[in-house]
C-alpha cells in the first residue's frame, strides 16, 4: 500500500541524506542523494560513476576477441549473457560481408543457450535474493546463494571460472561440454525446481513481503517504455516484449520462449508494474529458463571430433576474419537478465574495434529513479532499488 | 512496597533483626543483581550465539564452530605457570587438552560456538573507543547505559523463584512496563547524540514504535490483571497453580482463548518493543545502515546488543510469568517444595530460564524467517490490529467472567474464586462451551471472513508455490 | 628470521608475563572475531557474498558482516576502486575503529587488474589510499582464496600487540605470508609493507589524535552529506 | 498482421515532412537517416507521434568520434546515433546527427523520450557533445572536475587525479610516486614519469 502523504503536503524543511556509495542496499556503489521529510522521501537524485571503469574505451584499445573478458566485467552476475551479447554482435558484423561470414555450429548455439539460461537463473537468484534481503529477510537470500553455487560448479567444470567466464567466444564457445554435463545440468534442474517452490513459499508468498512491495513504485506501461526500461522491469509493467522471442538471436527462434508479464500479482493492494510484479516476473522467468535449458539439452547435437564442424562442432574458426573484419557498424540487441544488452559496434576494418558501445538495462533503469522516488517511504527506496535488480558496473561500465 | 523474603534475610543478616534502610538497600541490590548477573546476563550473552547458531541452521550453514576455548585455556595456563618458559606452558596446555574429557568438552564448546562469544567479547574490549566529532558527547556516551538500565531494571520485579525476587511491588506488572521504558530513552539519545541522520531516523522510529506498542503490552497485561485480580507478579504466578499434577492446565494461557490470544499479542508487541525483525525499524540494516547504533563501536555497541537480548529475555520472562505459570513446573509443585530451599530456588529459576529461553529462540526463529515491516505498516499493525484485538480480548474476558458468574459456578479458572459464591472448581460441559467453544468458533468465522476479503492468491503465485 | 610480532624471551621490557599474556589473549579475541565491513564494489563482491553463503560460510570463523564501518574490524576491498570512489574508501577506512585491517581482494584492488593498462579512471591499487594487510590475487579470487587470505590475515592479527607494542609496525607482514604463496610483481602481490605512517600512530592509540576526517559524523557512507 | 515498416518506407515518410533529412548507408550496408541538428527535435516528435511510425522507445543513444575513421571524404565530426524502436509496430530506425567536433551541439530529445536524459548525459560526459535544452547536462560517469572527454580519439590520459598518480601502459610501479607507507625512495630511484601513450 503506498503512502497517503504526497510530496505536496510535506513540510518545507527537508533533511538531506546521503545514501551511498557505500550503503548496504545500493547493491554496490550507487549513490542516492535523498531529501526527506521524516520518513517520506521528497526527492532522490542518483549519482553514478563510482565504478566507471572505462570499459568502452578499453574496447577501442584491444583486439576483437580480447574484449570478451571485459564483457564479463560489464555484468559479472550474468557474464555468460554478456559474453554472448558481444559475440553475437561481432558475428553479425562479420556476417554483413559474405567474405568474412561466420557460421556458428549448431552444437555451440545450443551450448550458448544452455549456459545463458543457466546464468539467467543464477542472476535472477541474486536479484530476488538481494531484494528479499533488502526487505529484511536474510534467509531466502542465502538459500538462493546455495543454489547459485551449483550453477557455479557446472560453469567451473565447463570453463574453469566461477564468475567471469570468458566462455562464449566469437564463432562459438571456448570449450565443448565436459563429459556428463548433460546429466549434471538435468540433475541440478530437477533439484532446483523443488528448491524454488520452498523459496517461494518462504518469501514470495509471505504476506509481509507482499504488502511491502504491493503498489510501491508502480510504473505504467507508457512510462516504462519512455524511460527505456527493458527486460523484467519492462515486462513487470505489463509490456509483452522479449528480445529472445521477438527479435531472436542464436537459436532462440526454435525454442518458443514464453514471456511472463506483470499482472498485479500482489492481489488486492497490488498494481500492474509495482515492485512485486517485477519480483514475480523474475521468478516466473526462472521457471521459463529451466524449461529452455531442458529444451536446448534435447536439441543438442552429438559432439564430433572436428571442432569447426557445422553441426557437432563447438567453435567456428574466425581468427582470419577478425584480422580484417568488414568496415561499418552494427547494432545488436540481446536479452540479458537485466534486460536488453545491446551492442553498437563500429569497425574501421582493422583488428581492433573502432568503437564498442554497450547499452545495458541497469543504466536506463536508473533514469526512472528520480521520478519514482517521490512521496515514498525511506524504506521503499531499498524496495525500489532491489526490484530493479541494479548491478552497478552495468550502469557505470 | 514490600521486598522479597531474600532481601529481608540479607538485610537482617547485615544489621540485625530490625534492619536499617541501607541494609535493606544492600539486600535489594543483591537480590536484584544476583538473578540479573547469574541468569539474565549470561543468557543475554549466549543469546547472540543462539541467534547465530539458529540462523545458521535455518540457512544450511554451520555458524561459528571453529573458535575453541584454547585462547582462554592458554590464558589460564600462562597465568598459572608464568614461571615456566613459553614452550613448557604450551606443552602443559597440550597435556591439559589431551586429558580425557577436557578435549571433548573443549570441542563441544567449540562446535557450540560458545568460544566465539568469548572472542567477540574480548575483541570488543580491545577496540578503540570512538566518540565521533559532531556528536553530542554526553548524550552519546550515556545512551548505552540507559538502554542497559532499561533492560535490566524490570528484572527486579520478575519473580525468578518463590523467594528470589527483589521487589514485591503490589503493582509489579505496571513497574515492569514502566521500567522497561528507559530503553527507548536510551535509543532516542543514541539516535540524537550520534549526530548522524541515519541514527536520528532510527531513534525516531524507535520512539514512535516503542511508545505505540506499549499500549497493546499494557492492555495484554491488563487482561491478566483482570483475570487474576492482582498486579503483583508473585501473586499472579501463585494464582496459576491449580494444585494438581497436571498443573500446566492452571496456567493462564489455558484458562480462556482470550487469555491465549492476549499471550500471543503480548509476545508480538514485546517483539516490537525490543526492536526485533519483523519490527526492527530502528536498526533496519538495509535502510538505515545500522540505525540508532550506526556510530557506536566496541563496548558501547556491545551494550546495545546486550540490552537488546536482555529485553528479549524480559519479554520471554514476562510472557512466562503472566501466562505460562512463571517459575512453576508444568507437572505440579510438591516434588519441588519437598526439596531444600536453595535447591528449590535453583530449580524454579531454571524452569523460568527454560521458559524464557524458548521464547528467545522463538524470537530468533521469527527474525530469520520474516522480512521487515515498513514503518507505516508497523504503526498500522499496532493501532488497527493489535490494539483492537487487545480490547476485544479484554471485553471477551470480562464477558466470560460475567457469564461464568451468572451461570452459577460454571467456570474453569481460579479467578472465579474471587467472585463471591464461586469458590469451587467445576469443569463441566457448559463451562467449556462458554470459555472455549463459543469464542473459538466466533474467531474461526472472523478469520474465514478476513481471508475471503483479503482475496485469492494470484494463479501465477499458486504455480510458483507448487500449486498449493 | 626475526619475527617482529611475537615477543621472544629476553630482556625486552615488553616481555612482562602479564602484558604478553593479556596481549596474547586480546589477540586471540581479535583474531577470532573479525567482523567485516559489507563493502563490495564489483565482481569480487559477488564472490565475497558467496563466501558468506552456505557453502563457504565465514561465520564459522567468527566473521559476520557489519553495515557500518564503526563496528567492523576488517575491510575487504572487493572490487575495482576508481578515482571517483577512492576518497570514499579512505573515508570508510578512517571511520573504522582500531585495530582495523584491510584485505585487498582481487586484482583490481591490488593493482587495477585488467583495467590497469587501458583505463583512464581506475585506481591502480587501493593501497594508494589505504594501507593493505593482505593481498589476494585473482579475478575474482575464489572463495577458498579469500578464506586463505583471511587465514593469512589472522596470522598477522595474532602478532598484533595492543599493550606491549613498542616501535613495532603492526602492519609489517612476512614475505610469503599471503594466499597462494608469494607473487611479487604488480599483479596480486604480497607487498612487504604498506602501512601508512598515520595508521601506525593511530593504532598505538596514545599520542596521535585521529585525523580530522575520522571524526566526521553522518558520513558513514562515504561522500559528503 | 505485421504493421512494421521497412526502412525505405520510414525514410519516405520522414523525408516528406522534413526534406533536409537524408537516407544513408554505412559501409556494411546498414541504413540510417542523417538528420541536421536543427531539425532533430521536430523529426523526433514526428517519429514518435506519427501513427504509422510510433517510435515509442529510444533503444539506445550513443556516439563516436569520426576523427580517425577511414572514411571518404574524411570527417572530424562526432556522430551521435539514435537507435529507435517501435514497440507498437515492431520496427527499427537509426538516426544520426553529425556534430562538429569543436562546437559539438545537438538539440536534446529528452523531452521526447525520457530516457534520453541519461543517454545524453553519458554522451556529453564521454564525447563532449553538448545537448542544448537538456534539463540537467552534467557529467554522469566521470567526476565533475574531470578533464577531457575520454571517448574522443584525441583524449589524453590523466597523469593524476586527486593527488594520486594514474599509471599508464608502459609505466611501472617503480616509476610511480611512492605508495602509501613505502619507505622514502633513494633520490636516484625516482625516475620521471613517462609521457602517456597515445590511445589506439
Amino acid at each position: 500500500m503506498s503512502t497517503d502523504v504526497t510530496v505536496e503536503t510535506l513540510g518545507g524543511e527537508r533533511m538531506k541524506l546521503n545514501m551511498g556509495p557505500h550503503h548496504p542496499a545500493t547493491h554496490g556503489v550507487l549513490r542516492l542523494m535523498v531529501e526527506t521529510d521524516g520518513e517520506i522521501v521528497a526527492k532522490a537524485v542518483p549519482d553514478h560513476g563510482f565504478l566507471h571503469r572505462s570499459i568502452e574505451k578499453i574496447g577501442e584499445c584491444v583486439e576483437w576477441p580480447m574484449f570478451v573478458p571485459y564483457t564479463d566485467r560489464i555484468d559479472y552476475v550474468c557474464a555468460m549473457n554478456a559474453n554472448l551479447a558481444y559475440c553475437v554482435a561481432v558475428e553479425k558484423l562479420l556476417n554483413t560481408d559474405p567474405a568474412t561470414a561466420v557460421q556458428v555450429p549448431l552444437r555451440a548455439e545450443c551450448i550458448r543457450i544452455i549456459v545463458a539460461e543457466l546464468n539467467r537463473i543464477s542472476s535472477h537468484l541474486v536479484a530476488v535474493g538481494a531484494m528479499s534481503m533488502d526487505l529484511g529477510a536474510y534467509t531466502p537470500f542465502l538459500h538462493g546463494i546455495a543454489q547459485r553455487e551449483t550453477v557455479n560448479d557446472i560453469f567451473e567444470k565447463l570453463c574453469g571460472q566461477r564468475l567471469t567466464y570468458n566462455f562464449v567466444t566469437i564463432g562459438g564457445v571456448a570449450f565443448d561440454l565436459h563429459k556428463g554435463a548433460e546429466a549434471e545440468i538435468t540433475a541440478f534442474l530437477d533439484a532446483f525446481e523443488k528448491e524454488m517452490i520452498r523459496f517461494n513459499k518462504l518469501i514470495t508468498a509471505n504476506t509481509i513481503f507482499r504488502d511491502r512491495c504491493a503498489g510501491v513504485a508502480a510504473i505504467s506501461a507508457a512510462d516504462a517504455v519512455a524511460y527505456g526500461l527493458v527486460g523484467p522491469n519492462l515486462r513487470g509493467s505489463g509490456v509483452d516484449w522479449d528480445i529472445r522471442r521477438d527479435e531472436p538471436y542464436g537459436i532462440y527462434d526454435r525454442l518458443a520462449v514464453r514471456v511472463p508479464v506483470g499482472q498485479g500479482f500482489a492481489g488486492r493492494n497490488g498494481r500492474v508494474g509495482d515492485c512485486y510484479d517485477r519480483f514475480v516476473v523474475r521468478l516466473l522467468e526462472i521457471n521459463e529458463s529451466v524449461r529452455l535449458v531442458r529444451e536446448a539439452l534435447k536439441m543438442l547435437p552429438a559432439p564430433v571430433e572436428k571442432k569447426t564442424d557445422a553441426t557437432g562442432g563447438y567453435q567456428a574458426d574466425v581468427a582470419k576474419q577478425l584480422r580484417k573484419p568488414p568496415k561499418g557498424e552494427v547494432r545488436v540487441r540481446t536479452e540479458a537478465p537485466r534486460g536488453e544488452m545491446g551492442y553498437v559496434i563500429v569497425s574501421d576494418g582493422s583488428k581492433t574495434p573502432y568503437r564498442v558501445r554497450c547499452r545495458t538495462g541497469s543504466f536506463t533503469a536508473c533514469s526512472i529513479f528520480q521520478k519514482l522516488m517521490r512521496g515514498i517511504f525511506m524504506a521503499d527506496i531499498v524496495t525500489v532499488i532491489g526490484s530493479f535488480d541494479i548491478v552497478v558496473p552495468e550502469i557505470d561500465r | 512496597m514490600e521486598f522479597g523474603p531474600a532481601v529481608n534475610t540479607i538485610a537482617t543478616w547485615i544489621s540485625g533483626p530490625d534492619p536499617s534502610w541501607w541494609a535493606v538497600g544492600i539486600g535489594l541490590v543483591a537480590v536484584w543483581v544476583i538473578p540479573v548477573l547469574a541468569i539474565v546476563f549470561p543468557v543475554a550473552a549466549v543469546g547472540q550465539i543462539i541467534e547465530r547458531k539458529v540462523a545458521a541452521a535455518m540457512q544450511r550453514r554451520h555458524g561459528p564452530n571453529t573458535v575453541g576455548m584454547d585462547g582462554i585455556l592458554r590464558l589460564v595456563v600462562r597465568l598459572a605457570f608464568f614461571f615456566l618458559p613459553r614452550a613448557a606452558q604450551d606443552r602443559i596446555q597440550a597435556r591439559i587438552t589431551a586429558l580425557p574429557g577436557v578435549g571433548w568438552t573443549l570441542g563441544l564448546l567449540q562446535r557450540s560456538g560458545l568460544g566465539q562469544l568469548a572472542a567477540d567479547g574480548v575483541k570488543m574490549i580491545g577496540k578503540e573507543d570512538i566518540v565521533p566529532a559532531g556528536t553530542d558527547g554526553l548524550v552519546f556516551r550515556a545512551a548505552p547505559y540507559l538502554a542497559l538500565v532499561g533492560a535490566f531494571l524490570p528484572f527486579a520485579a520478575i519473580p525468578f523463584a518463590q523467594n528470589l525476587v527483589a521487589l514485591e511491588v503490589p503493582v509489579g506488572a505496571l513497574y515492569v512496563v514502566a521500567a522497561s521504558g528507559f530503553t527507548v530513552v536510551g535509543l532516542l539519545m543514541a539516535g540524537w547524540g550520534s549526530g548522524n541522520k541515519f541514527s536520528l531516523l532510527g531513534g525516531m522510529r524507535a520512539v514512535a514504535q516503542v511508545v505505540s506498542y506499549e499500549i497493546p503490552v499494557g492492555l495484554a497485561i491488563a487482561g491478566v490483571v483482570l483475570w487474576c485480580g492482582t498486579m503483583d507478579l508473585h501473586q499472579i504466578v501463585a494464582h496459576q497453580y491449580n494444585g494438581q499434577w497436571y498443573s500446566f492446565l492452571g496456567w493462564n494461557i489455558f484458562q480462556s482463548p482470550f487469555l491465549a490470544l492476549l499471550a500471543c499479542l503480548l509476545f508480538f508487541a514485546g517483539l516490537a518493543e525490543c526492536q526485533r525483525t519483523p519490527f526492527d525499524m530502528a536498526e533496519a540494516e538495509s535502510e538505515l545502515v545500522s540505525g540508532f547504533n550506526t556510530e557506536y563501536s566496541g563496548l558501547r555497541w556491545g551494550m546495545f546488543a546486550m540490552a537488546e537480548y536482555s529485553e528479549m529475555i524480559l519479554v520471554g520472562a514476562l510472557v512466562s510469568t503472566l501466562f505460562l505459570g512463571g517459575y512453576q513446573s508444568p507437572i505440579g509443585e510438591p516434588w519441588i517444595m519437598s526439596l531444600p530451599g536453595w535447591l528449590e530456588t535453583i530449580i524454579h529459576a531454571g524452569i523460568l530460564l527454560v521458559k524464557f529461553t524458548l521464547g528467545v529462540v522463538l524470537m530468533v526463529w521469527i527474525r530469520w524467517t520474516l522480512p521487515r515491516f515498513r514503518v507505516d505498516q508497523v504503526m498500522r499493525l499496532c493501532w488497527l490490529t493489535l490494539v483492537p484485538l487487545c480490547l476485544l480480548s479484554l471485553f471477551g474476558l470480562a464477558l466470560t467472567m460475567l457469564l461464568g458468574g451468572l451461570a452459577g459456578g460454571v467456570h474453569t479458572g481460579p479467578a472465579y474464586g474471587r467472585i463471591p459464591g464461586m469458590q469451587h472448581i467445576n469443569l463441566d460441559a457448559l463451562g467449556w462451551l462458554v470459555t472455549w467453544v463459543v469464542p473459538v468458533g466466533f474467531a474461526a468465522v472472523l478469520v474465514a471472513v478476513a481471508r475471503r476479503r483479503h482475496g485469492q492468491m494470484h494463479p501465477a503465485l499458486k504455480q510458483l508455490t507448487g500449486g498449493a | 628470521m626475526v619475527d617482529p610480532g611475537i615477543a621472544r624471551p629476553g630482556n625486552d621490557p615488553d616481555e612482562q608475563v602479564l602484558v604478553t599474556t593479556v596481549d596474547e589473549f586480546l589477540a586471540w579475541g581479535k583474531e577470532n572475531s573479525l567482523f567485516y565491513l559489507l563493502f563490495a564494489t564489483a565482481c569480487c563482491g559477488i564472490e565475497l557474498m558467496q563466501t558468506g553463503g552456505p557453502r563457504y560460510d565465514v561465520d564459522r570463523l567468527g566473521m559476520i558482516p557489519r553495515a557500518t564501518p564503526r563496528q567492523a574490524d576488517l575491510m575487504i576491498v572487493a572490487g575495482t576502486i576508481t578515482h571517483k570512489m577512492a576518497s570514499r574508501v579512505r573515508t570508510l577506512w578512517e571511520q573504522m575503529t582500531e585495530p582495523r585491517w584491510v584485505v585487498s581482494m582481487g586484482s583490481c584492488a591490488n593493482s587495477g587488474g585488467p583495467f590497469s593498462k587501458w583505463s583512464y579512471s581506475v585506481l591502480n591499487g587501493v593501497d594508494k589510499y589505504i594501507p593493505v594487510d593482505v593481498y589476494i590475487p585473482g579475478c575474482p579470487p575464489r572463495p577458498e582464496a579469500l578464506i586463505d587470505g583471511v587465514m593469512a590475515l589472522r596470522e598477522r592479527v595474532r602478532k598484533y600487540r595492543t599493550l606491549g607494542m613498542r616501535d613495532r609496525d603492526p602492519h609489517v607482514v612476512q614475505g610469503g605470508d599471503c594466499a597462494f604463496g608469494s607473487h611479487p610483481g604488480r599483479d596480486g602481490a604480497c607487498g612487504p609493507s604498506s602501512a601508512a605512517p598515520g595508521a601506525l600512530a593511530m593504532s598505538r592509540g596514545d599520542e596521535s589524535p585521529r585525523t580530522p576526517q575520522s571524526g566526521k559524523p553522518a558520513q558513514v557512507n562515504g561522500g559528503p552529506a | 498482421m505485421s504493421t512494421a515498416l521497412a526502412f525505405a518506407a520510414i525514410a519516405e515518410q520522414v523525408k516528406s515532412a522534413h526534406p533536409s533529412v537524408e537516407a544513408r548507408e554505412s559501409d556494411n550496408r546498414q541504413p540510417w537517416l542523417l538528420v541536421p541538428a536543427a531539425d532533430l527535435p521536430a523529426v523526433a516528435r514526428l517519429l514518435r507521434d506519427a501513427p504509422a511510425l510510433r517510435f515509442d522507445s529510444l533503444a539506445d543513444l550513443t556516439g563516436w568520434d569520426l576523427a580517425k575513421f577511414p572514411a571518404t571524404p574524411p570527417s572530424t565530426d562526432i556522430a551521435v546515433a539514435y537507435y529507435l524502436h517501435s514497440l507498437a509496430h515492431r520496427h527499427h530506425l537509426t538516426l544520426k546527427v553529425m556534430a562538429p567536433r569543436d562546437a559539438a551541439q545537438v538539440p536534446s530529445v529528452s523531452g521526447v523520450w525520457a530516457v534520453a536524459n541519461y543517454f545524453e548525459r553519458e554522451v556529453y560526459d564521454l564525447l563532449g557533445v553538448a545537448f542544448t535544452g537538456h534539463p540537467n547536462l552534467k557529467r554522469i560517469m566521470c567526476p565533475d572536475d574531470w578533464i577531457g572527454h575520454p571517448l574522443r580519439k584525441d583524449y589524453v590520459y590523466p597523469q593524476a587525479y586527486n593527488g594520486i598518480a594514474h599509471l599508464r601502459d608502459g609505466q611501472h610501479f617503480e616509476d610511480a610516486p611512492p605508495r602509501v607507507g613505502d619507505p622514502p625512495p633513494a633520490p636516484a630511484a625516482a625516475a620521471p614519469a613517462k609521457p602517456p601513450v597515445k590511445s589506439a
